[in-house]
């Protein structure tokens, strides 16, 4: 197990290095920069402005001294929030999206597994009907959609939740749903599809003969053994919902760090581009890592094949 | 007891032939599959209606008087009317028209995209799977890497290499679409791949290819059709996102997804604009994904035996 | 018996799983035997204790950690061409233990048994190829109207024949049958053995029969081997084996065979082994040694002469 | 439940005086010198104070100057400080402003505004094109703090907007103790952030919170309290929120109102308009065909119906453009130089320009792409913009958006032929327009150039007299809507909704808002 | 003797896509404390829906009870609900699922899938039902079952999961205990240490058994009576001396010369019952083993035979028992098999 996840630990730096070396290059081969405005700047601004952030110097050399600052986890300053260095906008977007995405991913698992579970208890019944009709709506509504209908519905008619901003937990309600919809829907309908599996096994049967409860089957003998391509599918998009989502953090106005990711693509602000990539990636290695160890807690005949994957 | 006459007590001649023969009538794979599929009423709702939505794409802009770009300033955002029966839109055009012609597009798109991250992840994710060890990791981190940067960078690198257009868009569209196709694939290959006629098939000789696409693609069709009902409306959104980006359709041609976005802030006012499009996406993914259950059951192993 | 040719060597082959983490599996650890030309060696032993793998290392579905498998004169795990290795695929076969496993339930029979023919482009064109499948087919007691049938449509025993047939239609000389009958009720199992014996006589082959039920071993096999824990504990001729068994794992598995007789089975006596009765010290030389001509035994120095004292009665 | 605190109602039925506004997106910066867009301006207005400050009628007042004297050539300005302190207690002098101008002008401050200061005073440009220079070398800049209350400036020409100037962000002052002391003092607010403005920045997280100076020299006038000013991104919630009483103030200037509930409002009879000085137009590439014709040119411009466009589907009350310059500088281009919708005229000239091009018909011009940046309104006028084209001259265009930098390098590298394009105006004057256009590179992307134009801007750049300086200038702006290298559209205005019972914002031609004299009655 | 189970006339259908498969067709039979009843019969002739039946583990649907009594105790099991099943499933009857490998679940211990019938069946602690988990492997043979509690079914070889399968189905002492192919995956050693086992248990406990395979060795070893179902019906059924030693079906007669005996000299032909079983989503007319029937006659393409009897215990579904049919001889190999029967003494231990 620890030679597994030390063999990962230098594929994931590997692949890190790699996502910035990609990033860098297509950053800087993307047109406009930094300081491309409507209204030009004069040409001699512009080359004290290059000269001060160091964008003068051969590409390759900007290179390596970014991956050197990275390697000492300093993302540099941003071009467009002056006052501020890329580490202090993460520090201050993150823990928002932090609280936003834990939220919304409690809210996906909690009801998209109740949903699908449901769902394949009663297989071709009424529930089962409801709950697809909920999953496809789930999956046919984006999430700027539902945003924005919540918010008219449940903020402006009725009057239940504010409208936007990041305040009080009353405040986070709603843009977590909105988040959480599609991937409920989609761990739904993963839910049912192996839920339908896991309750055609032998096992299920051997549990009934025990006498157990339905209930007590479900819980004990089922859940956990239809989880695995839930777990797989929420692996990248753990890291995702964490970083924060652009749209709903724009409808709700949540400074969190979704806009930042987006509004630094669009204002070309190279260094919180790589930050955020660099801090995406981490969080995205990591989760696929800690989904094939999942794996194994969840299925114990997994760490086997896990572990020899690392061969 | 009840009397039987004699005779009936003398040998019967039987036919070893006989009784070899299967007494079910000789149904192929797929006609079987058809045959079930069809028994399974809410599937065949969903290909009715998707055919009914591809017939109204091909005709729709045809019956209507109206074309989908022409404006009329004079009339814009005007309900739904014996006149315009979708209502018209911000520029006065005719939302019905717009809309199947949005469809055309939409569900163009929608299967295009399904279809290619169909082709890209099964092949990158079974080959992943089946060979396992340093190719697998190897094919995974890539797709991780893939994965990790940043799409709205490579979509606006797309835009500057290549001309603008459907082409460009489905590139776009697919570039990163297929991980998740990928995942799957190799999660079923890795449980398909020691299976015994998989082991068959390598001691006679057969070679990856013919291993993947006889025996473990066509075993792992439930899953891969299930992924692929997910992957269409995330096709259509992203072709809305695309097209707003200036990457793929070009106004005043329409598409459900944009159609879709551009209602959306008028919603509270003029809300067919956002309905019909809307109604029209969640109908095609509840048809799409009935179909793709009903596929599911239809090819389940366990209901055949 | 002189004049049997060799057809496999087998020479210190070892499959050991898992290897690098602390729980190495050691499913095959060392073994050696012989077979030759049109003879069925028959595998019995433990569930467990590495039958199936030690087919599956012949055939090479896995390498081999470690020995040989010499096949005509040719080592098997010598680094090959992939030319050289399709020929060989042509030459060496298996029949699986499931015969719903063993099938793709998504071909045809057709394709199935095609396979073979395809890969190996045996077939100059599709006639030729439908009549090679027809007269598979009929080899193995199916008729021609099933070619077009897919595997569900069949009983356990019908597919376990197309399995056969599947491996025939490349020609073999050798073929790995693993358990190819545990899983069929006993009126098939006749089925498939009284076929396997009739294409043995007509065209020469040479099996590996893997199998837990020893009746049908001793009936089909002309040698026997007792495999225990990876290891080959005793080979020897059938009858001869069953006759005089001398190692005790095989003694306790013979007093364990259920016999379809109730008068018997009311007063069996079953022998039990316990693996630590040899007393073995460290560093002993356990090996397989010749107790009698043809009649192997795997045993310490000390033993084998007392195994050979008790062989001579 | 902190709902009810937002429609700012106190206890005894009185409103209270908090202002609670959007302002979309963090300010970068609040560092007067380093900042460029308007969510800083917005902030920075109010949280210091210039020499002259933008009054209700439009026109610079003084401010931190008490007194300002002009010389006779209008190229030496001396202004006065006044009495009054920094948040800190320090006294506000004429080093501070002296101290502050000079910082932009250092090029290792990587200011983006620094020309906004070197393009009119004497020696500025100079400076800040030596090489190591810094504040204590710039001996030859025009910026002179002769003692703590005088500070004299020399401007390179005559500019009757340059009191304007002192009133924008740039030329803002820094409490140069502080400042010297502490480099990143504007990176944090807290102690070294010292302010001298009506209200002071109490914080600044989720939203930016100024509360009313006390120190400030003109406190009586200011009634409010307090400001919130929020950062919410999307336009719609903001106007839901306003909706809901959480805000008193929805759409411009600090933000916009969508566009599709602008007809609502104004049927409603809520929505405010207010003229501003700035331009939408359509920039032709004039060394790409066809559009080196300029018949061609003013052919399309002329078939554009402004009217239809603004009345349906901007909707804000803009104001047709048939001319450059907003009306607010020159009152007369209300009317403009042409006539719009002029379909006849239009299609005299096509024909006219066809010919000239050696073609017959319409459909023989090249294919014509109009390429605009990715937003919602700037689409549906290209849309109709496009429609107009073939219904009313046959010509079929395609259009083109793309991602807003992608667009803008598009653009700069003349990868284009019809492109949208606008200018907002940085200060009140004409020229600010006009001179965009003196040489094909900056932001002239049209490749038009001609000598009698720029002969006339130069003669107006020296020009003491202001009425003949406008009458030159307008000479200017004919010769321009003569060759029509652009093809202006509206002229913007400023849409929103507020609070009833807010009174006393003041919005400038500019399109700046100050809420020194805001208060709820 | 008294009776702890009798079933009558089950009738037991599946609907499927391809039509209704009439697995159980009139299944008759009873079961006697302390005693085992072992049915064999071709895979696929309904053994294991019918023990599923009894207690009401069939999938419904699409599984249907079409038809019968299931008498335990005396009482009916079919109108029971689920709920009340709960209360007699685990409790008083225990079962033995045909493949160890799958019958575990795979992420829960071992010991906890013991403790969960004692803690619901029996209101233990958690503490105790720990420790008589412990007992309960200890019991079938498990070596060091303190670890092996905290062990998962993967780390259990084959053999050993089918014994934890006969501890959960043992934990509460059932009155009746259905086994269904419990050896199937094993080999001889392993199965015959539990079948010992098995024994045993029934001696100390008074169970009754039914045991399903289709080895025709291991019935020699554990069966009191024997019971031989073909195409979803009872065909024989008799004590296992009677049906050994004197079987009546041609079908049984088919089962027992299919055998290969270890005495017999590899040299000739096993007799294997030609063809295979029938299509039960549409079962043929008259007897359904008919086709496959060496001894077949007219009536039986035309008519179902009813059940003979023979001796009290023993009774076969066979034309060929009908006072008019033709005298025919069984096969060799069972033949022989009679003849051991007339020179033994057992025949009147069977009555
Ligand atoms: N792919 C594998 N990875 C790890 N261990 C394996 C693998 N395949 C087999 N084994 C282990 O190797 C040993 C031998 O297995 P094998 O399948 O050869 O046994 P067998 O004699 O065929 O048993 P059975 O009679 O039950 O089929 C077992 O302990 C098994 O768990
Ligand atoms: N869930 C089900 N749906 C449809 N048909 C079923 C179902 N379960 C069993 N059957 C059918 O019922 C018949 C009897 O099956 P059963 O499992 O009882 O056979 P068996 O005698 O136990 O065979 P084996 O020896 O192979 O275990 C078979 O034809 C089978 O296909
Ligand atoms: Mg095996
Ligand atoms: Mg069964």
């Amino acid at each position: 197990m620890a030679k597994y996840i030390s063999k990962r630990l230098i594929y994931m730096l590997l692949s890190l290095i790699l996502i910035i070396t990609a990033t860098f290059f297509l950053m800087q081969a993307a047109p406009g920069g930094p300081f491309t405005k409507e209204k030009d700047v004069p040409p001699e601004i512009e080359a004290a402005l290059n000269a001060h952030y160091g964008l003068d110097q051969p590409l390759y050399k900007q290179y390596f001294d970014y991956l050197y600052d990275v390697a000492r986890w300093d993302l540099g300053p941003s071009f467009k929030f002056k006052a501020m260095t890329v580490n202090e906008i993460i520090n201050r977007g993150f823990p928002i999206s932090l609280f936003l995405g834990i939220e919304s991913i409690l809210l996906a698992i909690a009801f998209g597994v109740l949903l699908g579970v449901i769902a394949a208890l009663y297989h071709n019944k009424w529930q089962d009907y409801s709950a697809m009709i909920i999953a496809v709506l789930g999956i046919s509504v984006p999430s700027f959609i539902l945003a924005t209908v919540l918010q008219y519905v449940f903020a402006i008619k009725l009057d239940w939740f504010p409208v936007a901003r990041w305040e009080s937990f009353n405040h986070t309600i709603l843009p977590a749903i909105a988040l959480a919809s599609t991937p409920m829907a989609f761990i739904a309908r993963l839910t049912r599809s192996s839920m339908l599996e896991v309750l055609n096994n032998d096992y299920i049967k051997t549990a009934r003969a025990k006498g157990l409860k339905q209930r007590t089957i479900t819980y004990r003998h089922t859940i956990r053994n239809a989880m695995l391509p839930v777990v797989s599918y929420m692996g990248p998009l753990t890291a995702g919902i964490l970083t924060g989502s652009f749209v709903i953090e724009k409808i709700f106005g949540i400074p969190g760090l979704g806009d930042e990711f987006v509004t630094s693509i669009t204002n070309r602000d190279y260094t919180v581009i790589m930050g955020v990539t660099v801090f995406y990636s981490i969080l995205l290695l990591f989760s696929v890592l800690i989904v094939d160890i999942l794996y194994g807690l969840i299925d114990p005949r997994i760490k086997l094949t896990g572990a020899k994957k690392g061969e | 007891m009840q009397q039987i006459p004699k005779d009936m007590f003398s040998p019967a001649t039987i036919d070893t032939n006989e009784s070899e023969r299967i007494s079910r009538p000789s149904l192929s794979f797929w006609k079987d599959v058809t045959m079930r599929f069809k028994k399974n009423k809410l599937a065949m709702t969903g290909i009715v209606l998707i055919v009914l939505l591809l017939i109204m794409a091909i005709i729709g802009p045809w019956i209507s008087q109206y074309d989908y770009r022409t404006n009329d300033l004079m009339n814009v955002n005007k309900p739904p009317s014996s006149e315009h029966w979708f209502g018209t839109d911000e520029l006065g055009r005719d939302v019905f028209t717009r809309t199947w012609q949005g469809a055309r597009i939409s569900l163009f798109i929608g299967l295009a995209a399904a279809v290619i991250d169909l082709a890209i992840g099964v092949i990158w994710g079974g080959i992943s799977g089946y060979r396992g060890g340093k190719t697998d990791e190897f094919m995974m981190r890539f797709a991780d890497i893939l994965y990790g940067v940043p799409y709205l960078l490579l979509v606006i690198l797309l835009m500057v290499i290549l001309k603008q257009g459907l082409g460009t868009m489905i590139i776009a569209m697919t570039i990163t679409g297929w991980i998740n196709m990928a995942r799957i694939v190799r999660g079923q290959v890795l449980q398909l791949k020691y299976q015994e006629y998989v082991l068959a098939a390598q001691t006679l000789g057969a070679n990856v290819k013919r291993i993947m696409f006889r025996h473990l693609v066509p075993n792992s069709m439930g899953p891969i059709l299930v992924t692929m009902t997910l992957t269409i409306p995330n096709a259509i959104f992203t072709e809305a996102f695309l097209s707003y980006l200036g990457l793929g359709v070009q106004v005043p041609l329409a598409s459900w997804g944009t159609m879709a976005s551009e209602g959306l802030p008028a919603f509270e006012y003029y809300p067919w604009r956002l309905f019909f499009p809307a109604i029209l996406i969640c109908l095609t993914i509840f048809s799409f994904n009935v179909i793709g259950d009903g596929l599911r059951d239809a090819l389940d192993p366990r209901l055949r035996k | 018996m002189a004049e049997k040719q060799k057809l496999i060597e087998i020479k210190g082959l070892k499959q050991y799983f898992n290897v690098g983490t602390p729980n190495v599996i050691k499913a095959v650890d060392g073994i050696t035997f012989d077979i030759y030309k049109g003879e069925t060696l028959g595998l019995v032993g433990e569930s467990g204790c590495g039958k199936s793998t030690t087919g599956r290392t012949i055939i090479r579905l896995y390498n081999a950690t470690d020995g040989e498998v010499i096949f005509n004169g040719e080592d098997v795990h010598g680094k090959k061409s992939k030319q050289e290795l399709k020929k060989f695929n042509r030459k060496m076969q298996m029949i699986f233990q499931d015969p719903y496993a063993s099938l793709n339930p998504r071909m045809t029979v057709a394709d199935i048994v095609a396979e073979g023919i395809d890969i190996h482009g045996l077939a100059a064109n599709k006639l030729e190829r439908m009549e090679r499948v027809y007269e598979l087919l009929e080899t193995v007691g199916l008729n021609r109207e099933h070619a077009n049938r897919y595997p569900h449509e069949f009983s356990g025993g019908q597919r376990q024949r197309i399995g056969i047939a599947r491996a025939l239609a490349v020609d073999p000389d050798f073929i790995i049958a693993d358990e190819p009958i545990s899983a069929l009720d006993v009126s098939i199992q006749a089925q498939v053995v009284n076929l396997m014996k009739k294409l043995q006589k007509e065209k020469g082959l040479t099996y590996l029969f893997i199998a837990h039920d020893l009746s049908m071993v001793k009936y089909i096999s002309d040698r026997i081997g007792v495999m225990y824990f990876g290891k080959i504990v005793e080979l020897a001729d059938a009858n001869d084996l069953y006759e005089n068994p001398i190692h005790p794992y095989t003694k306790s598995l013979l007093s364990a065979i259920p016999l379809p007789d109730p008068n018997y089975e009311r007063n069996r006596k079953r022998i039990h082994y316990d693996p630590n009765e040899h007393g073995y010290s460290d560093g002993e030389d356990v090996k397989l040694r010749e107790i009698s001509h043809g009649h192997f035994v795997s045993c310490s120095n000390k033993e084998y002469e007392s195994y050979k004292s008790i062989y001579a009665h | 439940d902190n709902n009810d605190d937002n429609t700012g109602e106190s206890k005894n039925g009185e409103h209270a005086q908090e202002l609670r506004i959007n302002i979309k997106s963090e300010p970068p910066t609040l560092h007067p010198g380093l900042a460029t867009d308007s969510t800083s301006g917005v902030v920075l207005r109010h949280a210091f104070e210039g020499l002259t400050r933008v009054g209700e009628d439009g026109k610079p007042h003084e401010a931190m100057a008490e007194k300002i004297d002009i010389s006779e050539d209008k190229k030496t300005y001396t202004f006065t400080i006044r009495d009054a302190n920094w948040s800190n207690g320090d006294k506000v002098t004429a080093h501070d402003f002296e101290y502050a101008w000079k910082w932009v002008l250092d090029p290792k401050n990587q200011s983006d505004y620094a020309s906004i200061i070197y393009n009119y005073i004497a020696g500025a440009k100079e400076a800040y094109n030596t090489k190591d220079i810094s504040i204590d070398k710039m001996n030859n800049v025009g910026i002179k703090a002769t003692d703590d209350k005088t500070l004299v400036v020399n401007l390179t020409n005559p500019a009757d907007f340059f009191l304007e100037l002192t009133a924008f962000y740039t030329y803002l002052p820094v409490n140069s103790k502080t400042a010297k002391e502490n480099p990143d003092w504007a990176n944090k607010v807290d102690d070294n952030y010292v302010m001298n403005g009506p209200f002071v920045i109490t914080d600044k997280s989720a939203s930016i919170t100024l509360e009313k100076n006390k120190d400030y020299w003109d406190s009586d006038t200011v009634k409010l309290e307090k400001i919130t000013m929020d950062m919410i991104d999307d336009e719609n919630t903001e106007y839901q929120s306003f909706k809901k009483g959480e805000l008193d103030w929805a759409g411009a200037p600090t933000s916009a109102l969508p566009t599709d509930v602008i007809p609502q409002l104004e049927k409603e009879g809520t929505l405010q308009t207010k003229v501003i000085a700035g331009t939408y137009w359509f920039k032709f590439n004039i060394t790409k065909e066809p559009f080196n014709n300029a018949n061609i040119r003013k052919a399309l411009t002329y078939a554009i119906n402004r009217k239809a466009i603004i009345e349906n589907i901007t909707q804000g009350g803009q104001k047709p453009a048939m001319a450059v310059v907003p009306t607010t500088m020159i009152k007369d281009n209300e009317k403009g130089y042409f006539k719009d919708n002029d379909i006849d005229t239009a299609k005299e000239l096509l024909t006219k320009g066809l010919k000239e091009l050696g073609l017959t018909d319409a459909s023989q011009l090249p294919a014509i792409a109009l390429s605009y940046n990715t937003s919602e309104a700037h689409q549906k006028i290209a849309q109709a913009i496009q429609d107009m084209w073939r219904k009313n001259l046959g010509i079929d265009v395609t259009l083109s958006n793309a991602e807003w930098a992608v667009f803008l390098d598009n653009v700069d590298q003349g990868n284009f032929q019809i492109a949208r394009g606008s200018w907002l105006a940085d200060f009140n004057d004409p020229v600010n327009f006009l001179e965009i256009f003196t040489e094909p590179k900056g932001n002239n992307d049209t490749g038009w150039s001609n000598s009698g134009y720029n002969k006339l801007l130069t003669q107006a750049s020296v020009e003491t007299d202001s009425a003949k300086r406008l009458a030159l200038l307008k000479d200017a702006e004919e010769i321009l809507m003569d060759e029509m290298p652009i093809a202006p559209l509206y002229f913007y205005t400023e849409n929103w909704i507020q609070n009833e019972k807010l009174k006393g914002v003041v919005i400038s031609p500019l399109g700046d808002v100050q809420y020194k004299w805001a208060y709820f009655e | 003797m008294e009776k702890l189970l009798e079933v009558k006339d089950l009738e037991v259908s599946f609907q499927t896509y391809a039509g209704e498969v009439r697995a159980v067709r009139g299944v008759t039979f009873d079961l006697y404390k302390g005693e085992t009843l072992a049915i064999v019969g071709e895979s696929g002739s309904g053994k294991s829906v019918t023990s599923q039946t009894i207690m009401k583990l069939i999938p419904m649907p699409p599984g249907k009870i079409t038809n019968g009594q299931i008498l335990f105790d005396g009482v009916d099991l079919v109108p029971k609900s689920n709920k009340e099943m709960e209360q007699i499933r685990g409790k008083d009857i225990g079962m033995i699922f045909q493949d160890p490998m799958t019958s575990l679940n795979p992420t829960m211990k071992v010991g906890m899938q013991i403790m969960e019938g004692l803690i619901k069946h029996q209101n233990m602690s958690k503490a105790n039902a720990k420790s008589r988990a412990i007992e309960l492997l200890r019991l079938v043979g498990i070596p060091m079952p303190e670890k092996r509690v905290n062990q998962y079914p993967h780390e259990f070889s084959g053999g050993m999961r089918q014994r934890v399968m006969i501890a959960i189905a043992l934990a509460s002492s059932p009155k009746l205990l259905i086994a269904d192919e419990p050896t199937t995956a094993l080999d001889v050693t392993i199965q015959a240490q539990i079948l010992d086992l098995m024994k045993d248990l029934q001696k100390k406990l008074d169970t009754s058994i039914i045991f399903i395979t289709h080895d025709l060795g291991v019935v020699a070893n554990v069966a009191d009576r024997v019971a031989v179902m073909y195409a979803g019906k009872i065909i024989e059924t008799g004590t296992v001396d009677e049906i050994f030693y004197n079987p009546q079906h041609p079908y049984t007669w088919g089962l027992l010369a299919s055998m290969p005996s270890l005495d017999n000299e590899g040299g000739e032909e096993l007799t294997a019952i030609p063809g295979s079983p029938p299509d039960l989503s549409n079962p043929p007319k008259g007897d359904a083993f008919a086709p496959r029937n060496h001894y077949a006659m007219k009536i039986d393409f035309e008519q179902e035979p009813p059940m003979f009897k023979i001796t009290d215990t023993h009774y076969a579904a066979t034309w060929l028992l009908h006072p008019d049919a033709p005298k025919v001889e069984p096969p060799e190999a069972v033949k022989k098999r009679m003849i051991s029967l007339s020179t033994s003494h057992l025949i009147k231990e069977g009555k």
